[in-house]
């Protein structure tokens, strides 16, 4: 029971920061929350059981990309921006109306359909590091060697796109 | 989970801050007289018995001093980022295991505060977190010479982040899991089967990444007093500068019982069964295992006396193009001989 | 002629680093168990060696009759212009000879070269070997006639610090203090 | 288990929704970015989540893969970023319109 209430803790921490991430107008401000959200993910990652999930998630997005971003927006000295900008009206009205209209679809799919959510099994075997090693390397060995064939790409454009003097 | 059980973890966290905060206190009483001792001097010996209690002399000393904070510094990031530096540092400890396991109220407990079986993961991941405290701090303090020791340092520990997990992984393989109990089981028997005989490559990569993540000299570039006057904590004072030291002492003391754990075998004594002495074995293995981390904290403070800092593009050049292949290669060895075992 | 000088070819070991880095650690822990050279300052007082220049001394003949005569070749000879007589006739002898009422020197403004001590004509000042004479107003490092001979006193049989060592910080006093 | 699986994908359907709105509204791209991995992270919730009911660990080897996906994106993005600014000394996407005209 206290677990659950956990969830319901983290999972609104993590709402929070993440419309924190949206309105904030000091990018600095909008990354730290941003880590903030995905610390809290992890959180829900653990009580979820992928122990290796939640550690990659704060490992690659806490410990990389968000650092990453940190740089950028240091070496680029974005402190903060005068005030968001003015949409017309026509267009922030649209995207709401859309963004509304996901929400509810995916809302009606799952009232809908009872059918799409199993529930629970109590042994939970898959949230380990072999299962998911197993995984990797058979039944998923393309897609993982072409993930890293994508970084490499990655890695080559963006050396390229730093070197070049533009 | 009962309350017996419940008791338990609590008194081996309690226990394991006191003792981490009780070795950063030793820890800043040992660089002083280290220090002084390598340069033929003495050092603090005024306070206490040859000056034992200079720690707290001057912890007494940072929390009388005013708090200062600067008028146009970024006021809540300036605050909390001393706290993200220091937090990370003192939750690795939490998966060292620091002795076997004993036997009291008539169940094993073992030495470590959590037994998790992505151990040498959650070390990583925490390490690459405290870099959000450095750059924070440089960057909220609106300061040039901060700003430029925040952004130097979260680029040496990214660079030294990717050599240092490229050695764990080649001690990963050996020992066949991420509990960092099986790393040290793995390591049990005599001394030729701790890590450093098996992977001296590996050793070495991994010491010198963990001495740039600790951003001790040689690569102290952050706090390159020459050039950055103080680094990302020059506006700090009183108490958030005293936690940048904490943090950077605590981090040595976790840097260091993780090198014992991967490369030295832990808590393990040699050529010892610590299971079949009960809890005499156990007080050994605790005593073996600080024994060892002192030695590392000696090593510590005796590079910091003996290297030149390094500059900054050698720094970069040796991780990215010296450390980083380095750790492939050896990872391809590694891989290579535990094919050649599997095969005949 | 022209000398070949053979450029550094670094070998193998020297590309290595590692020797060279061994090679330094040990420098440094040999001077780990090094006596160390630091002296307890307050506690334990360095010994100057013979002919330091410290604070000055007026001297005395045995009987404890002044030996300077006012004839201000020292204050003349002093690059600093530090040194203030006022001359007088001596009470000795009827006040034939001279001998001076005041003998102040300023020594905030002394840079201690020692030109007084050449300059005197009858070896009555001279520099001592002691360095501790710090104080809190500059009124109080004007060192007067009495002062001088205090000092001539405390320094006539052997170096002051031999003695001074023995007792504790607190108890040694500056001479112009008391 | 601690709680039905709805409320995790429904977590998930907020935190995307924030992230697709983060996209809509705002012109800094930095910001723009950081939304984009929040509509990431979301997806990756409802991965894992989905992978608890299921008892199967397909959902967390696509968590993986889309961290590596955005591994690979931040430092592209992010030097296409940097190289916006260099040019255009602005990261305001409604400035950088060089197609037009």
């Amino acid at each position: 029971m206290s677990l659950s209430l956990l969830f319901y803790c983290v999972g609104g921490i993590a709402i929070g920061s993440a419309i924190f991430v949206v309105l904030n107008r000091n990018a600095v401000y909008s990354a730290i929350s941003l880590v903030l959200c995905f610390f809290s993910l992890a959180v829900i990652y653990l009580l979820l059981e992928a122990y290796v999930i939640a550690v990659l998630e704060i490992f690659i997005y806490a410990g990389a990309i968000m650092v990453l971003f940190l740089f950028v927006i240091m070496l680029l000295n974005l402190g903060r921006e005068d005030a968001l900008p003015n949409l017309n009206y026509l267009q922030r009205a649209t995207s709401l109306l859309l963004v509304l209209l996901f929400f509810v679809g995916i809302f009606l799919l799952m009232i809908g359909d009872q059918g799409l959510f199993p529930q629970p099994t109590e042994q939970f075997v898959a949230g380990g590091i072999y299962p998911l090693g197993e995984a990797l390397f058979s039944k998923y060995l393309l897609p993982f060697e072409v993930a890293s064939l994508l970084l490499l790409v990655a890695l080559i454009g963006t050396v390229y796109l730093a070197k070049r003097k533009v | 989970m009962d309350l017996l059980g419940f008791t338990i973890i609590v008194v081996k966290v309690l226990v394991v801050f006191a003792a981490t905060m009780l070795g950063v206190l030793v820890m800043i009483y040992a660089e002083r007289r280290v220090s002084a001792f390598m340069q033929d001097r003495v050092g603090p010996n005024r306070v206490g018995f040859k000056g034992v209690l200079q720690p707290i002399a001057d912890g007494i000393k940072f929390l009388m001093k005013e708090d200062l904070v600067p008028e146009r510094v970024d006021k809540p990031i300036f605050i909390l980022a001393p706290a993200i530096l220091l937090i990370p540092a003192l939750m690795t400890f939490a998966v060292i295991p620091f002795g076997s396991s004993i036997n009291l109220f008539g169940r094993e407990i073992a030495l470590q505060v959590a037994d998790v079986n992505v151990g040498i993961l959650y070390v990583l991941a925490l390490t690459s977190i405290s870099v959000y405290g450095i750059v924070l701090a440089g960057w909220s303090s609106n300061n040039k010479y901060s700003l430029l020791g925040g952004l130097r340092s979260s680029a040496q520990l990214i660079s030294y982040e990717l050599a240092m997990g490229l050695a764990v992984v080649s001690i990963i393989l050996l020992a066949g899991s991420l509990r960092l109990n099986d790393i040290i089981t793995d390591q049990q028997g005599s001394f030729l089967s701790w890590n450093i005989f098996r992977q001296p490559l590996a050793f070495l990569i991994f010491l010198i990444a963990v001495y740039a993540e600790t951003n001790r000299l040689p690569f102290d570039l952050s706090e390159a007093e020459q050039e950055l006057v103080g680094g990302y904590h020059t506006e700090y004072s009183s108490m958030k500068f005293a936690m940048f030291f904490m943090a950077e002492y605590a981090n040595m003391i976790t840097a260091a019982a993780l090198t014992v754990t991967l490369f030295f075998g832990g808590w393990d004594v040699p050529l010892l069964d610590e299971g079949s002495l009960g809890l005499f074995g156990a007080l050994l293995s605790v005593l073996s295992f600080i024994l060892k981390v002192a030695f590392f904290l000696f090593l510590f403070i005796w590079v910091r006396w003996t290297f030149p800092r390094f500059r900054y593009d050698q720094l970069m050049r040796l991780g990215w193009k010296v450390m980083l292949p380095l750790a492939l290669f050896n990872i391809f060895l590694t891989g290579g001989y535990l094919t050649i075992k599997a095969l005949g | 002629m022209a000398t070949i000088i053979k450029s550094y070819e670094p070998t193998f070991w020297d590309k290595l680093y590692l020797p060279a880095l061994m090679r330094g650690l040990i420098v440094t822990f040999r001077h780990f168990f090094r006596r160390n050279v630091t002296i307890q300052y307050p506690d334990q007082k360095h010994i100057p060696p013979e002919g330091y220049r410290g604070l000055h001394r007026l001297n005395k003949f045995p009987e404890g009759r002044i030996k300077c005569v006012a004839c201000e070749m020292c204050s003349a000879a002093c690059p600093a212009d530090c040194i203030h007589i006022i001359p007088g006739p001596s009470p000795w002898d009827g006040g034939k000879e001279r001998y001076p009422v005041r003998f102040d020197i300023d020594l905030l403004r002394c840079i201690f070269c020692g030109f007084c001590e050449m300059a005197c004509p009858e070896e009555a000042i001279e520099l001592t070997e002691i360095y501790d004479f710090s104080d809190y107003t500059r009124d109080d490092l004007v060192i007067d006639k009495e002062g001088l001979l205090e000092v001539y006193d405390l320094t006539k049989d052997q170096n002051y610090y031999t003695k001074n060592n023995l007792s504790k910080a607190s108890s040694v006093d500056t001479p112009i203090d008391t | 288990m601690i709680v039905p699986l709805e409320h995790v994908v429904v977590l998930s359907l907020i935190i995307f929704s924030i992230g697709v709105l983060g996209v809509l509204f705002r012109r800094n791209a930095i910001t723009i970015f950081m939304s984009i991995e929040l509509m990431l992270n979301a997806v990756n919730l409802a991965l894992v989540g989905f992978s608890r009911y299921h008892n199967s660990v397909d959902g967390q080897v696509f968590v993986f893969l889309v961290m590596t996906l955005a591994a690979a994106e931040v430092a592209v993005g992010l030097a296409i970023i940097i190289a916006l600014y260099r040019n255009r000394q602005t990261v305001n996407i409604d400035e950088i319109n060089l197609m037009k005209n």
